[in-house]
């Protein structure tokens, strides 16, 4: 289980990977923290002819408060935005997943940027950076664009990440008054890939009515699924224990699981409702202990 | 593993059937600038470029022939591809109907074998890729159907 | 660039130079590299944890990163760890003591691990212990004893 | 004597280096020039080998040679039979062992094809890429009842069928019991198949020394002597020409038992051809192709009870799964056989299996070798009937054990030591007395029923076991004290973690009474020690632990002759304490055992006749029968019926391997044990798909438990001494991983109980267990759970 061998470039600005992606386009892969990449290149199924390294880029590392929430790089460690501060306070949901994934050695070298480009259908910090409605950043040596994060994940490991782009920046919004979050998920051993995910931001008006809702679910699907008609169950009304039961309903409805050896696809179909009927009292809680606040 | 389903096609059944006989066609509708070229009565070859997520993308070697043929409603594709990460075999059974206003309908079940590499590793994502390949190559039928027709127009 | 690359690695304190192809795993250096066979390979796809080594202080999979990565960084194997010759880290000499290891192959990767949990959490809960060396995989102990070991050393090195 | 060292826990002797990164693993051998293999195997569970090109990948820089079958000519041989089926009458037994690499037609996927040999692995995976190989796939044969078809395809054609073996073993008169009975209970389980996976992969090294004319091997096997003795034959060298060392070894569990491996043949024969030492470095991928393993099973199996829950007899059939070669025999299924009786008075048993050939990996021993499968089915069979019949558990347990007075008891069948099942000692009703005592289970039922209004579902599970250990036939020791005072211990087998170096050094510091610490013993190196059979069977302490033993007493004997004469006082009034002799009452007449060693190897003057130089001694024990070790397991889980997760709250074992060497050393042994029989029961297990590919080749899929699956072993140990060797020993080493099955699905149908489902397969997982509640919850509407 060794690595092919590949180009090897180690760049340490933006402007000089984007220029070095530029020019080897699909021969090249970014690489991240690696913690996925790595081993499927050990596993030989990745062979790319060339690894632009981004380890370097210092440029990619931040971590910092704005006017409209939080901004961080996309090399920021998954085990530093666990750990900061910052993280906690304006993206506390993110906070709460982190924990989550992987392990702690995985997550001291996996960054926030990997993860989310990565896409994968299972991983947890796509499914949470679509129910918080982020917006990635994408630069090429064309220019730069923003993407919010309901376009960017498109089917099985699928991004709008053109070859030459890389994800440079994340952008969380600041939670709005009466917020409430809540992530769950059921694995078989802590660390593994979820069998089934769910990931909610609700917004309570002062009334206790609920005004917004994004309900994300990972591993039941192509990629991180963002529940729609079971968030369109929620907003509206003052969400009861009946009402729960029916977004849960309507998350078992939306889904078209797929079926491994770990589980069939009416085990996470089962899984994604019950999570969403635990998840969601949770983020309730908070949302009204939040609005009330 | 079984990937079934159904798929309708905006068009009429013998249209559908000759589109599905057509090489050029049905390498549009497989993965990644796939060549496939007739080699005998029913009998295809050719290759496709697959590669999803981080696995690199690379070349598979296509065989295809097409068994108990009865045009236009059955046909049983026997499909072999064999790739530097694995390999499939298996077979397709295809079903053709009339449905109202014009259209087709396909029931398809495929029984496949993945071997190699990606059967030991890949086992989490094997049922999402060949539902997602399966997906794509019937809506790239369609379009291809859906061009036809309106050439023929 | 597929060609070698000049690196300088830190490990355990002194430099080591050398050239390496750019695909070399970090633990392969390390173990054939440089000659500290102390970090084992057990799965190299990141599952075990066997080659955790410490980089720039915190636990990596050494089996994940290339030896290029880790130039011009500090890294730190089990070989280090004993503060002198003969004597043995608290950590070590816990598990010594409460049988935390039988074969001995997965060990030098839960130390590793175990150097900055303790250095973070100094007091933790048997669910916290747990969950720190979750990430790490053993097939011969059942964990019982590795988890004694943990709170033993953690209450030592409070106590100096 | 003074020292007491066997019973106490003594840290282990091999720890420091083990701790501080300095204890050798067969990787960790790195020589000049040292070339590397990478293999390739077949990604086909059952083809026609067409041919094989390995054209491209000879002409890649860095390769220095290419092998297939057609380059090995003459040494082209299967391998041998390691335990020849056993005399029992009418069997029949077709033998197919592995071969080294495949020709004309590939039997598992994984199965080696070809070797590259290069300057370092890296390029050796490489050029695995640039081999062409010719397959015509064929049907494979996965599972076992279409295996037996008529019709099936044929994993080796020579012999007809896919049956490896029939064996059917008869106690008493089964039909008569059933006739008698006043209940039969008659089920189908099923035991599937899992990884060993020690931490540590398979490695091989081997040099030739071309001048000494020799040739070392390093092999992370559990037997190095008879690996040792089979390359010499096959290599045409004597054995002493060959060293096989097996040096720190990361885990065996059964397969490093195993040989010959194909690549343990390779290696050697492409040192010695190329003139270079060569390693492999099995990878964790392909030791879930490679690296033999265990557990498919299906028995139909029933008993037939009276109604106040007496055992009257039970029949059992069975298909074992060999995988693609049947190298081991037929141990496992034996031990399934022998083992199902457990600690129980059956007086009536009739029990045939049929091993099959599949396509699959070979399947040999992994701890517990069999084992776990018999005691699955009688507890099951057992929780069964009591609840048919009305009874408590653990009461249908309590009245059907064996009795102290009816020891040793024998039943009429044959053991895997081919001798009849022989039982010398035990006491099985205060272990379970025990068990159910530190597991509350007097309180449990009320606690139970609490904990359900609250939602929550918490069930106990209670099960025994018996296994039998430290089986023949021989293990030897020398023991020597040097000029240094210190002692050294050799013996033949290979160790793997079990602590033999601090147990045996327990033995013989307490013989001798020395300083534990000042015994150094070294194993698994064949110029140290050259006779023995290895480590398996739960044996290593029981049987080596005993030539230890016998081999210190001679020494003794020697010392006392000896300080006698160097003294000038009588054997009689020497005493032997804290590594020095001294005369009786005269405290200044000493010397220490070193000087005394020296005085045993003088260099001038002579050897008296009749009496041997040197304070050494080597002996040899080999037991009639094997010991029965036994024990209970409970365990309390806690199920979430909405997820179908299962925790696992508490678990109790109690356990009688005879007299401790060292309590620690076992604790940690069943402790481990557990764990891997946890893994056994929820977690692990290796799915192949019905063209006989492994899905699961990765750690990332096949799941070993964690630190946060393994609970808390709470134990209790009962010690009925052996008379079997003079310690009093029984093995351990398999002992944690048997039970603990039964003890899981017990616990959870109880957690359960009301949904009336039954759990008659192992492992089960999740997804299992919420596929058998939605069955559950479809035939009685009325469950309802309540919110938890």
């Amino acid at each position: 289980m060794k690595p092919a061998p590949f180009e090897y470039h180690r760049p340490t600005t933006v402007e000089e990977a984007v220029d070095l992606l530029g020019r080897h386009g699909y021969d090249a892969k970014l690489l991240a923290g690696g913690q996925s990449l790595i081993p499927t290149m050990n596993f030989r199924l990745a062979q790319p002819a060339v690894l632009i390294d981004l380890n370097r880029v210092e440029e990619l590392d931040f971590l910092r408060e704005e006017e409209g929430g939080i901004r961080m790089g996309a090399m920021t460690r998954q085990r530093a935005a666990e750990r900061s501060g910052l993280v906690g306070r304006g993206a506390p949901l993110l906070a709460e997943t982190l924990p989550w994934v992987a392990h702690p050695q995985i997550r001291n070298r996996g960054t926030i940027g990997g993860s989310i480009a990565h896409a994968d259908p299972a991983a947890e910090i796509p499914a949470v950076m679509l129910a918080l409605d982020a917006r990635f950043t994408l630069r090429s040596s064309g220019g730069t664009r923003a993407v919010p994060a309901e376009e960017f994940f498109t089917g099985l490991f699928g991004t709008s990440l053109e070859p030459e782009e890389i994800l440079t920046e994340i952008e969380i919004p600041r939670p709005a008054p009466g917020s409430g979050w809540a992530f769950a998920e059921v694995s078989r051993r802590h660390g593994d890939y979820a069998l089934a995910g769910v990931a909610a931001a609700v917004v309570l008006d002062g009334s206790g009515r609920c005004s917004g809702a994004r309900i994300t679910l990972l591993s039941v699907g192509e990629g991180p699924a963002l529940a729609t008609e079971a968030a369109g169950v929620l907003v509206g009304t003052e969400p009861s224990e009946d009402v729960v039961r029916a977004a849960a309903e309507a998350v078992g409805r939306g889904i078209d699981p797929p079926a491994d050896i770990h589980a069939t696809a009416e085990y996470r179909r089962h899984l994604a409702e019950v999570l969403t009927r635990r998840v969601l009292p949770r983020a309730l809680e908070r949302a009204r202990a939040s609005a009330g606040a | 593993m079984i990937v079934e389903g159904e798929y309708t096609f905006s068009g009429p059944r013998d249209v559908v059937w000759e589109l599905l006989q057509d090489p050029e066609v049905l390498s549009k509708a497989m993965p990644g600038a796939a060549r496939l070229a007739l080699v005998g009565d029913g009998a295809y070859e050719g290759s496709i470029r697959v590669g999803v997520g981080p696995v690199t993308a690379a070349e598979w070697k296509l065989a295809v022939t097409l068994q108990d043929r009865d045009p236009p409603a059955h046909y049983v594709m026997q499909v072999d591809s064999k790739g530097p990460i694995g390999f499939t075999r298996g077979s397709a059974s295809v079903d053709l109907a009339e449905t109202d206003g014009g259209c087709t309908l396909m029931r398809y079940r495929a029984d496949l074998q993945v071997g190699g590499k990606v059967a030991g590793i890949g086992q989490r994502l094997i049922d999402q890729v060949a539902k997602m390949m399966t997906h794509r190559g019937l809506d790239a039928l369609s379009n291809e159907l859906r061009a036809r027709l309106a050439e023929e127009a | 660039m597929a060609e070698p690359l000049a690196v300088t690695v830190t490990v355990n304190g002194a430099p080591y130079e050398r050239s390496v192809e750019p695909r070399l795993l970090l633990s392969d250096f390390l173990r054939h590299g440089i000659g500290l066979t102390g970090t084992h390979v057990g799965c190299e796809h990141g599952v075990c944890g066997a080659c955790t080594v410490l980089l720039d202080g915190e636990a990596v999979r050494s089996c994940l990163m290339f030896a290029v990565q880790a130039d011009g960084h500090e890294v730190a194997t089990v070989e280090g760890l004993a503060p002198e010759e003969g004597e043995l880290h608290p950590l070590q000499e816990a598990f010594r003591e409460v049988h935390g290891l039988q074969c001995g192959f997965c060990t030098p990767g839960f130390l590793m691990t175990l150097v900055p949990f303790l250095r973070d959490n100094p007091a933790p809960t048997e669910h916290e212990i747990r969950e720190a060396i979750s990430g790490n995989l053993c097939r011969c102990t059942g964990y019982q004893n590795i988890v004694e070991a943990v709170r033993l050393a953690a209450e030592r090195m409070a106590a100096t | 004597m003074t020292r007491r060292y066997v019973g106490e826990r003594v840290a282990r002797n091999e720890d420091r280096r083990l701790l501080t990164g300095r204890a050798m693993f067969v990787d960790d051998v790195q020589l000049p020039g040292m070339l590397h293999v990478a293999f390739l195997r077949s990604d086909h569970a059952h083809a026609l080998l067409r041919g094989v090109d390995v054209s491209a990948a000879l002409e890649r820089p860095g390769v220095v040679a290419v092998f297939t079958a057609d380059d090995l000519g003459d040494y082209w041989q299967p391998g041998p039979l390691l335990v020849p089926p056993p005399p029992v009458e009418g069997i029949v037994f077709h033998e197919a062992t592995q071969v080294p690499l495949a020709k004309d037609k590939v039997r598992h996927v994984g199965e080696p094809v070809a070797m590259v040999v290069a300057e370092s692995r890296y390029v050796a995976e490489d050029a695995l890429a640039d081999i062409v190989v010719d397959y015509e796939p064929l049907d494979a044969v996965v599972d076992l009842e279409a295996a037996l078809a008529p019709d099936a395809p044929l994993v080796h054609e020579r012999f007809g069928t896919n049956m490896a073996a029939f064996v059917a073993q008869r106690h008493g008169d089964y039909d008569r019991a059933r006739a008698a009975a006043d209940m039969v209970i008659s089920r189908r389980f099923l035991y599937d198949r899992g990884a060993a996976a020690a931490m540590e992969n398979r490695v091989v090294a081997a040099q030739w020394d071309p001048l000494a004319e020799d040739l070392t091997v390093w092999d992370t096997t559990q037997a190095p002597i008879p690996i040792r003795n089979g390359l010499a034959r096959m290599l045409g060298l004597m054995e002493s020409q060959v060293r096989v060392v097996a040096p720190f070894v990361g885990g065996g569990f059964g397969p490093k038992i195993m040989m010959f491996y194909p690549e343990e043949v390779l290696v050697p024969w492409a040192a010695m051809r190329l003139g270079r030492p060569v390693k492999w470095t099995e990878d964790r991928q392909e030791n879930f192709f490679a690296t033999s393993q265990e557990r498919g099973q299906v028995h139909d199996a029933e008993m037939a009870l009276t109604r106040d829950g007496r055992i009257l007899g039970v029949r059992d059939f069975f298909l074992h799964d060999c995988g693609a070669y049947d190298p081991y025999g037929l141990t496992i299924p034996i031990n399934s056989q022998c083992t199902l009786l457990g600690p129980y008075d059956v007086p009536h048993y009739y029990s045939e299996f049929r091993a099959v050939f599949t396509n699959k990996t070979i399947v040999t021993p992994v701890r517990g070798a069999g084992r776990q499968h018999g005691v699955f089915v009688m507890e099951r069979l057992l929780d069964i009937a009591a609840r048919e019949l009305g009874l408590d558990p653990v009461e249908i347990r309590r009245r059907n054990y064996l009795s102290p007075e009816l020891f040793p008891h024998n039943f009429d069948i044959l053991y895997q030591d081919f001798a009849p099942l022989y039982y010398d000692s035990g006491n099985y009703l205060p272990a379970l007395e025990t068990a159910t005592e530190m597991i509350g289970y007097e309180g449990f039922r009320e606690e139970q029923r609490r904990l359900r209004e609250e939602g929550r579902y918490v069930g106990v599970g209670v099960v025994s076991y018996i296994e039998g250990t430290g089986i023949g036939p021989y293990e030897g020791a020398r023991v020597t004290v040097d000029p240094s005072g210190r002692v050294r211990v050799a013996t033949g087998l290979g160790t793997q973690g079990q602590g033999h170096y601090t147990a045996f050094a327990q033995i013989v510091a307490e013989a001798l009474d020395v300083d534990v610490e000042r015994v150094s013993v070294v194993t698994g190196d064949t110029r140290e020690f050259g006779w023995g059979t290895g480590t398996f069977a739960s044996r290593g302490a029981v049987v080596a632990g005993s030539a230890c033993h016998a081999a210190a007493v001679a020494v003794r004997g020697k010392i006392l002759a000896m300080a006698a004469r160097v003294l000038g006082a009588a054997e009689e009034q020497i005493d032997l304490a804290d590594g020095r002799v001294s005369v009786r009452g005269i405290p200044e007449r000493f010397m220490t055992l070193g000087e005394l060693a020296r005085h045993a190897n003088p260099l001038r003057g002579a050897v008296k006749p009749g009496t041997e130089p040197g304070l050494e001694a080597t002996a040899y024990f080999g037991p009639d029968h094997g010991s029965t070790a036994s024990g209970v397991h409970a365990m309390i889980v806690e199920v979430d019926p909405e997820t179908a997760m299962v925790e696992i709250l508490r678990y109790v074992v109690v356990h009688d391997c005879g007299r401790l060497i060292n309590p620690q050393l076992v604790e940690g042994q069943v402790q481990g044990g557990v764990a891997h029989g946890i893994g056994n029961s929820f977690y692990e297990k290796l799915h192949f798909d019905e063209s006989g590919q492994l899905l699961n080749a990765s750690f990332m899929d096949y799941l070993l438990p964690t630190a946060m699956d393994v609970p808390r072993v709470e134990m209790a140990h009962m010690e009925t001494p052996a008379p079997m060797n003079p310690l009093g020993l029984k093995g351990v080493g398999e002992a944690g991983a048997i039970p603990a099955g039964a003890a899981f699905a017990q616990a959870v149908e109880d957690a359960l109980s009301g949904y009336g489902l039954e759990i008659t397969e192992i492992p089960l997982s999740p997804s299992q267990l919420f596929e058998l509640l939605q069955v559950a919850r479809a035939a009685s509407p009325q469950i309802q759970e309540t919110a938890g």
